[in-house]
C-alpha cells in the first residue's frame, strides 16, 4: 500500500514539474524538416496567368512569402517586403521575391497590391498545394531558397524591419554559389 | 440442472460461431473517400489543439485535406507514404497516432503496464484477504458471538 | 452612455472584493467556530454564505449589464461584445471567454456554498458541516481572488472602442451555448461539495460512513449535471461543428471527462464502503482526485500550455491554478496520511466472485481509463519538457485504448447487477444470467441480420444485450415487488442509468463502425446517388445580416425534403463556420455539410454526405441516463443499503 | 489519544462491523443470495473472526495490555520477486501493444518517390557544378538514367560538357558541341518555356560553333523568358561579344 502511494506521489510530483516548466516557446526563425533539403517541386501560375515553376528558378535566390490579404501580420509586414524588393534590385545576385497566395481570392490580392505597392509575381495556390508542400499552417511565413534549390531558412510570423535583408545577405555569404 | 448447463454450453458455442462469422464478413471494398477519411483521422490540424484534419474546418486543414485527396486520387502513394509526406512537411506534431518507437511509445506502453500491474495488485489483495481466514470456530467462539449478537440487539431496541 | 461606462466595471470589482473578503471571513469563522465549537461564531456562517452569494450575483449581474448595454470601456466587452450580436447570444457572451467563465464559476460556487449552508443550518452543531463550509469558503476565496486579479472581467480596455467583434462564431450560432456551459459548470463546480465534506471528515477524524450518506445526493447531483453537460457538448459538437462526430478527444473535452471518470468510479465504490466498510482511503482519494482534476483541467485548458502551436498565454492565470492544484493535493494527501490509522477498513472481501469484487474491478478499470485520458492529454507536454520536440496525441490513440476498457466495463455491467454481496456461487450466476445471456444472443443475431461485421462492434452489441438484460431483470424484479416505486432509489435508478449507458455504447459502436461518407460534387438539378439515397442540388442562396454572410446549398434528399447545409462567414472575425443539416430518424442520420470554396449564384456545390446509423439512440440514451439519475436521487421508499440484493422492500411500514 | 486507546477503538469498530455482517449474512441467506454451503463457510469464518476480536477486547479490558498482533509471516524476497516478474511482464506487454498500435512511418527522408529522388540528386549536382564539373556530369547522367526526359539534367549536363571542352582540341570541341546542342534542343523541344536551355544553347552556339546569328536568336528568347540570376550573369557577359560579332 505504502509503495503504491509513494509511486503515485512521485508520478504526481513529476507531472507537476512538467507542468511548471512547460511554456510555449516562440522563435522567429522556425524549424522545418525541409531545411537543408531540396525545395519541394511546386508549380502554379501567377494571378496574371504566367506559369511559375519553383524548380526553374534554380540559379537565383528565391524568397517565398505566404500571404493572405486579410491577415493582419501580413498587412503589417507588407511595407518591409516592398522595401526588400526595391533594395534587391540593386544587387547583381538579386533574390527573387514571390508572394504565394494563401486561401484568398485573386481579386482581393490584386486590389491589395494595387493599393499598397509591390510588383513582384503573385502566385496562386489553389487548394493550398504549395502551402502543404512547405508545411505552412498559418500565414505569414517567409522562406528562403538558395540557387541550388535547397531550402535555407523559414521565418514564421510577422517580419521585423531589416530581418529579411540581413538573413538573405548572411545566407548569400555562407552559401556562395 | 444438467440441461441448463448444456444450454449454456450451446449458447457459448453459438455466440462463438456467430462472432467468427461476423468477424470474417467484410464491409465491402474501401473507396477513395474511406482512404481519405482514414488518413485525415490520423493527422492533426496544425493550427488547432488536438483536432484531427478530419474534424477541423480550419483553412490549413482544408488545404491538407485536399492535398491528401489529390495524392489518393493520383494513386501513386500508399496511405503511410501520404501520412509521412505530411509529417515531413509539418513536423511530428501533426501525427495524432503516437509513434511506436522511442519515448513516444511510452504513451502506449504505460497504460497497458498499469492495467496489468493493477490487476496483479487486485489479485494479491484478494489472495491476502482469503489467507487471513482462521480455522473453524470452536463452540466457545459460537457462544461468545451469540451473546454479543444478543447484547447488540438489546442495545439497539432501547 | 458615458455615464454608465465604467460604472458597471467599478461596481463589479467592488462586488468581487466584497465576495473575497466575505469568503475569507467565512473561512475564519468556520475554522474558529469548529475548533472552539463556539455556536455564536458558527451561527454567523450562513450570513457570510449569503453575503458571498449576493456578491457573486451582483458581480455577474454587473457583467451582464455591461454586456447588454455594450459598455465598451471594459476590455472583456471589447473582446466578446458587439452591437450586432443578437440579444440571446449577447447574454451568453458573458461566459464565452476566459474571464467570464471564471466569473460564472464564482457564481455557481457561491451558489453551492449558500445551498450547503442552508442545507446544514439545522445541523450546525455538527463540526463536520462547519469544517466543510470552511473548505468551501476557502475555495470560494481562491476563485474570487482569481477573478479579481489575473482573470479580471472588469478590467478597463483601451479607450475609444465603439464596437467589438462579438463572441467566437461557434458560440453565436446555436442556442445550446445558453445551456451547455452553465450545466457543465454545475457539475464541474458541484464536485466541490463532496470534496469539502471529505476534507472535513479527515480533519475531524470521523471518517466512518456518516458523511458519505450525508453527501450522497450532492455527489449524484454534481455527477448528473456533469454527465448531462458532457452529453450536451457532444450534441453541440454534432449539430454545430460539421464533422458529424460527437467526441473529438480534444484537451478541453478531456478536461471535462477526467472528473467524470473519477466521479463515476466514486459513486460506484462508495456503495462498497457503505455496505462493507471497505475502501475508505480509496474513496476519499477518488473525491480528492475528482476535485483536483477539475482544477488541473482548468489549468490545462485555460493557461495555453496545450495549444502547442502558436500558443498564447493570455494571462497569468495558469500559475494560480497550478498553485491551487498543488495546495489541494498536498493538503489532502497530508490529511490522509495524518488520519491513516482511522482509515483502516474493518471489512475484507470474502470472494472474488461477489458484488464488491465487481465494484473493485470497475474501479480499477475507471482508474486506468482516467490514467489513459490524463496521460494522453499531458503527454505532449512531457515530451516537450524532455526532448524539446512537439508531438500530438489524438483521437486514434484514445479510441484504441478506450475501446477495450469500454468493452470490459460493459462486461462488468452485464454481470455485476445480478451478483449478490459477499459471495456468489456459479450456480446463482448461471441461474440469474440465463435470460440476460439470451438477450445478448438475440442482440448478436439481430445485428448480424442487419449486416454488422467486425469483432469490436459485434462484441459491443452482444455485451450490450446481456447488460441490458441484466439491468432490465433488476428493474422488473423491483417493480414486480413494489410497483412503480421499484423505479426509484439508488439501485433501481442506477439500473435505468445503466440502460442509458448501454444505449450510448451500442449507438457509438454502430455509428463509429458503420458510418459511410462521400463528397459529392453536385450540379443543379442533377441527381446524385450515394448509399441508396439521392441528392439533388436545387439552389445556392446567400443570406446576409449585419454580422455574417451565409451561403446555403439547398439539397433535395430522396426527392422528399430540402436540407440546407451552409457556410457562414462572420465578417467581423473573419472566420468561416460550417453549419450542417441533418435528416434524423431512429435508424439513420443523413448528415450534410457544405464544403468550401463556395460561391453564391453558382449551380454547383460540393456537399459531403455522412450516413450515420443509430445516432438518435445516443440522445435517447442520454435522456435515459438523466431520468435514471433523477430517479436514483429521488427520496423514494428504498431498501436500506444494507439489505440483501434480493430482499423485498418492506411496504407501508410507516 | 494514546496508542492503546486507538487500538481499542479500532477493535470495537471491528466488532460492531463483524456483528452487523453476521446479521446481514443471515438475511442474505434467507433471501437466497447465498446458498447453504457458502453461507455455512462464511458464517464460520465471521464467527471465529468476531470471537477473536471480542476476546482481544476482553483481554484488553482485563489487563490494559496491547493485544498480541498476529505476526505477519510474509517472505519479503518472494513477494519482491513476484512483483518484479509481473513488472517485467507488464512492460513487455506494454511494449508489444506500443509496437502494434503506434505509428510506424517509413524512416527514409524526403527521397521517397522517383520524383523526389531525382530532386535530391539534382540538387547535389547543382552544388558541385563548378567545383567538380565531371562529378556533376555523372550525377546528371544518373538522373537521366532514371528520368530520360529530365529537362534540367539535359540542359545542365550539356552546359557543363560545353564548358569543360572549351579549351580542348577542335575535334573534341566538335564532338562536345554536337552532343550538347542535341541535348539542349531536346530540352527545348520538351519544354520551350525553360529559359536556361535557350540561354545555354545560345552561348554554346557562339563559343563552340562560332554562330553569332543562331546565338543571338537563342539569347533573345532567353532574355525574354526571365532567366534566373546566375544564368543571366553568363548571358549578360556574352551579349556584347555576340553583338560585336554580328556587327562584323
Amino acid at each position: 500500500m505504502k509503495i503504491v502511494s509513494a509511486c503515485v506521489g512521485v508520478v504526481v510530483a513529476l507531472l507537476f514539474l512538467v507542468l511548471v516548466v512547460s511554456e510555449p516557446d516562440q522563435d522567429i526563425v522556425a524549424k522545418s524538416p525541409l531545411l537543408g533539403q531540396p525545395a519541394p517541386s511546386v508549380a502554379s501560375t501567377t494571378i496574371d496567368g504566367e506559369p511559375f515553376a519553383l524548380e526553374r528558378r534554380k540559379g537565383s535566390w528565391v524568397v517565398l512569402n505566404f500571404f493572405n490579404s486579410t491577415c493582419v501580420p501580413c498587412i503589417n509586414e507588407h511595407d518591409l517586403l516592398v522595401e526588400f524588393a526595391a533594395s534587391e534590385l540593386a544587387n547583381a545576385n538579386a533574390a527573387e521575391l514571390y508572394t504565394i497566395i494563401n486561401d484568398d481570392s485573386s481579386d482581393a490580392v490584386r486590389e491589395f497590391f494595387t493599393k499598397n505597392g509591390g510588383t513582384w509575381p503573385k502566385i496562386t495556390d489553389d487548394n493550398g498545394t504549395i502551402a502543404v508542400a512547405f508545411g505552412v499552417a498559418r500565414v505569414p511565413e517567409t522562406w528562403i531558397i538558395d540557387p541550388n534549390g535547397i531550402v535555407r531558412l523559414r521565418i514564421t510570423g510577422e517580419l521585423s524591419a531589416g530581418l529579411l535583408t540581413e538573413q538573405v545577405n548572411r545566407l548569400r555569404e555562407e552559401f556562395v554559389s | 440442472m444438467k440441461t441448463r448447463r448444456s444450454i449454456w454450453l450451446a449458447m457459448f458455442l453459438l455466440v462463438g460461431v456467430l462472432l467468427v462469422f461476423g468477424a470474417s464478413r467484410s464491409g465491402g471494398p474501401l473507396t477513395q473517400q474511406d482512404r481519405i477519411d482514414a488518413i485525415t483521422l490520423n493527422l492533426a490540424c496544425p493550427t488547432c489543439s488536438g483536432e484531427s484534419i478530419y474534424v477541423s474546418r480550419a483553412p490549413a486543414s482544408e488545404s491538407i485535406r485536399s492535398e491528401v485527396a489529390r495524392q489518393v486520387a493520383s494513386g501513386l502513394r500508399t496511405d503511410d507514404e501520404i501520412v509521412s509526406y505530411i509529417e515531413q512537411r509539418f513536423g511530428g506534431q501533426v501525427l495524432l497516432v503516437p509513434r511506436a518507437s522511442g519515448v513516444d511509445s511510452l504513451v502506449w506502453a504505460l497504460p497497458v503496464a498499469a492495467l496489468i500491474f493493477s490487476a496483479f495488485l487486485l489479485f494479491t489483495a484478494f489472495s491476502k484477504w482469503r489467507t487471513n481466514k482462521p480455522t473453524s470456530p470452536t463452540l466457545e467462539d459460537e457462544q461468545i458471538v451469540a451473546q454479543a449478537l444478543k447484547n447488540q440487539a438489546e442495545s439497539e431496541s432501547k | 452612455m458615458l455615464a454608465s461606462a465604467g460604472i458597471s466595471g467599478t461596481i463589479g470589482r467592488a462586488f468581487l472584493l466584497v465576495g473575497f473578503i466575505g469568503a475569507i471571513f467565512g473561512a475564519f469563522a468556520a475554522v474558529a467556530g469548529a475548533r472552539r465549537n463556539d455556536q455564536q461564531i458558527i451561527r454567523l456562517i450562513p450570513r457570510f454564505a449569503t453575503l458571498i452569494f449576493a456578491a457573486a450575483v451582483g458581480a455577474f449581474a454587473a457583467m451582464e449589464y455591461a454586456m447588454i448595454t455594450r459598455d465598451f470601456s471594459l476590455a472583456y466587452v471589447q473582446k466578446v461584445g458587439s452591437w450586432s450580436t443578437p440579444a440571446l447570444y449577447n447574454f451568453a457572451a458573458v461566459w464565452s471567454a476566459l474571464e467570464g467563465s471564471i466569473l460564472m464559476w464564482v457564481l455557481i460556487l457561491a451558489g453551492y456554498t449558500m445551498a450547503v449552508a442552508i442545507w446544514v443550518r439545522k445541523r450546525m452543531q455538527d463540526v463536520i458541516a462547519t469544517w466543510a463550509l470552511g473548505v468551501m469558503f476557502i475555495v470560494c476565496a481562491f476563485f474570487f481572488l482569481v477573478s479579481y486579479f489575473p482573470a479580471d472581467p472588469f478590467a478597463l480596455g483601451p479607450p475609444g472602442v465603439l464596437d467589438g467583434p462579438g463572441p467566437n462564431p461557434l458560440l453565436q450560432n446555436h442556442i445550446l451555448v445558453m445551456f451547455h456551459p452553465p450545466i457543465l459548470y454545475l457539475g464541474y463546480v458541484g464536485v466541490t461539495v463532496p470534496f469539502a465534506f471529505a476534507i472535513a471528515a479527515l480533519i475531524t477524524g470521523r471518517v466512518g460512513e456518516g458523511w458519505l450518506v450525508a453527501t450522497r445526493r450532492w455527489s449524484l447531483f454534481a455527477w448528473g449535471f456533469l454527465t448531462f453537460g458532457i452529453a450536451l457538448g457532444s450534441w453541440w459538437s454534432y449539430e454545430v461543428l460539421g464533422w458529424s462526430g460527437v467526441w473529438a478527444w480534444d484537451p478541453v473535452e478531456n478536461a471535462s471527462l477526467l472528473p467524470w471518470i473519477t466521479g463515476t468510479a466514486y459513486i460506484h465504490s462508495v456503495l462498497v464502503q457503505e455496505r462493507r466498510g471497505m475502501l475508505r482511503v480509496w474513496n476519499i482519494s477518488l473525491l480528492v482526485a475528482t476535485f483536483s482534476l477539475t482544477i488541473l483541467g482548468t489549468f490545462l485548458t485555460r493557461s495555453g500550455v496545450l495549444n502547442s502551436v502558436h500558443a498564447f498565454s493570455e494571462s497569468g492565470i495558469g500559475a494560480w491554478f497550478l498553485a491551487m492544484f498543488a495546495v489541494v493535493l498536498v493538503v489532502s494527501v497530508g490529511l490522509i496520511g495524518w488520519r491513516g490509522d482511522k482509515l483502516r477498513s474493518p471489512g475484507v472481501i470474502d470472494s472474488p466472485l461477489s458484488r464488491e469484487a465487481a465494484f473493485l474491478a470497475n474501479n480499477v478499470l475507471f482508474a486506468i481509463f482516467a490514467f489513459v485520458v490524463l496521460l494522453g492529454t499531458v503527454f505532449p507536454l512531457i515530451i516537450e519538457a524532455l526532448q524539446d520536440r512537439q508531438i500530438a496525441v489524438g483521437a486514434p490513440f484514445f479510441n484504441k485504448l478506450s475501446m477495450p476498457i469500454g468493452l470490459a466495463l460493459l462486461t462488468l455491467m452485464a454481470i455485476a447487477p445480478v451478483l449478490p454481496w459477499r459471495k456468489a456461487s456459479t450456480e446463482t450466476l448461471r441461474d440469474r444470467l440465463f435470460w440476460p445471456a439470451w438477450c445478448g444472443v438475440a442482440a448478436l443475431v439481430a445485428s448480424l441480420l442487419l449486416g454488422s461485421y467486425g469483432v469490436a462492434p459485434l462484441l459491443t452489441f452482444t455485451l450490450g444485450g446481456v447488460a441490458s438484460g441484466a439491468a432490465l431483470r433488476q428493474v422488473v424484479l423491483a417493480t414486480r415487488r413494489q410497483g412503480l416505486r421499484g423505479l426509484v432509489g439508488r439501485a433501481n435508478g442506477g439500473m435505468i442509468v445503466h440502460l442509458g449507458v448501454i444505449l450510448i455504447a451500442v449507438s457509438l459502436g454502430a455509428s463509429n463502425s458503420f458510418s459511410k461518407s462521400q463528397e459529392l460534387s453536385l450540379v443543379a438539378n442533377v441527381e446524385a446517388q450515394f448509399s441508396g439515397h439521392t441528392f439533388e442540388l436545387r439552389d445556392v442562396v446567400e443570406v446576409r445580416d449585419d454580422r455574417s454572410i451565409s451561403v446555403k446549398a439547398l439539397v433535395l434528399v430522396d426527392g422528399k425534403k430540402i436540407y440546407a447545409p451552409a457556410i457562414t462567414k462572420y465578417t467581423r472575425i473573419g472566420m468561416n463556420v460550417g453549419t450542417p443539416s441533418v435528416r434524423t430518424s431512429l435508424t439513420t442520420d443523413i448528415y450534410l455539410t457544405l464544403e468550401p470554396p463556395v460561391r453564391q449564384d453558382s449551380n454547383e456545390a460540393r456537399i459531403k454526405v455522412f450516413i450515420k446509423p443509430m445516432i438518435m439512440w445516443l440522445w435517447i440514451g442520454t435522456a435515459l441516463m438523466a431520468i435514471g439519475t433523477v430517479l436514483a436521487a429521488f427520496p423514494g421508499r428504498r431498501r436500506k443499503p444494507t439489505e440483501p440484493t434480493s430482499a423485498p422492500v418492506e411496504v407501508a411500514k410507516s | 489519544m494514546s496508542e492503546n486507546l486507538v487500538l481499542l477503538v479500532q477493535l470495537q469498530e471491528q466488532r460492531e462491523f463483524l456483528l452487523k455482517s453476521l446479521r446481514d449474512l443471515e438475511q442474505e441467506h434467507k433471501f437466497g443470495d447465498l446458498d447453504d454451503q457458502d453461507f455455512e463457510s462464511l458464517r464460520k469464518d465471521y464467527v471465529s473472526r468476531t470471537a477473536l476480536v471480542i476476546k482481544q477486547i476482553e483481554s484488553f479490558n482485563a489487563d490494559k495490555q496491547v493485544p498480541q498482533q498476529e505476526p505477519k509471516q510474509k517472505s519479503f524476497r518472494r513477494s519482491a520477486i513476484t512483483t518484479l516478474v509481473v513488472l517485467v511482464f507488464a512492460s513487455l506487454a506494454g511494449w508489444f501493444v506500443a509496437a502494434q498500435s503506434g505509428q510506424r512511418l517509413s524512416g527514409d527522408s524526403l527521397a521517397g518517390s522517383i520524383e523526389d529522388s531525382t530532386a535530391s540528386i539534382l540538387s547535389r549536382a547543382r552544388a558541385t557544378n563548378f567545383v567538380d564539373p565531371k562529378a556533376a556530369i555523372e550525377l546528371y547522367t544518373e538522373v537521366l538514367a532514371i528520368d530520360p526526359d529530365n529537362i534540367e539534367a539535359l540542359t545542365y549536363r550539356a552546359w557543363l560538357l560545353a564548358l569543360i571542352s572549351r579549351n580542348a582540341g577542335d575535334e573534341v570541341k566538335q564532338l562536345a558541341f554536337s552532343s550538347a546542342s542535341n541535348d539542349l534542343k531536346r530540352a527545348i523541344a520538351l519544354d520551350s518555356e525553360y529559359p536556361d536551355a535557350h540561354c545555354f544553347l545560345g552561348i554554346t552556339l557562339f563559343r563552340l560553333a562560332g554562330d553569332p546569328q543562331g546565338a543571338k536568336e537563342q539569347l533573345t528568347i532567353c532574355s525574354a523568358k526571365n532567366p534566373p540570376a546566375e544564368v543571366k550573369g553568363f548571358v549578360d557577359s556574352i551579349v556584347a561579344e555576340v553583338d560585336a560579332a554580328l556587327q562584323e
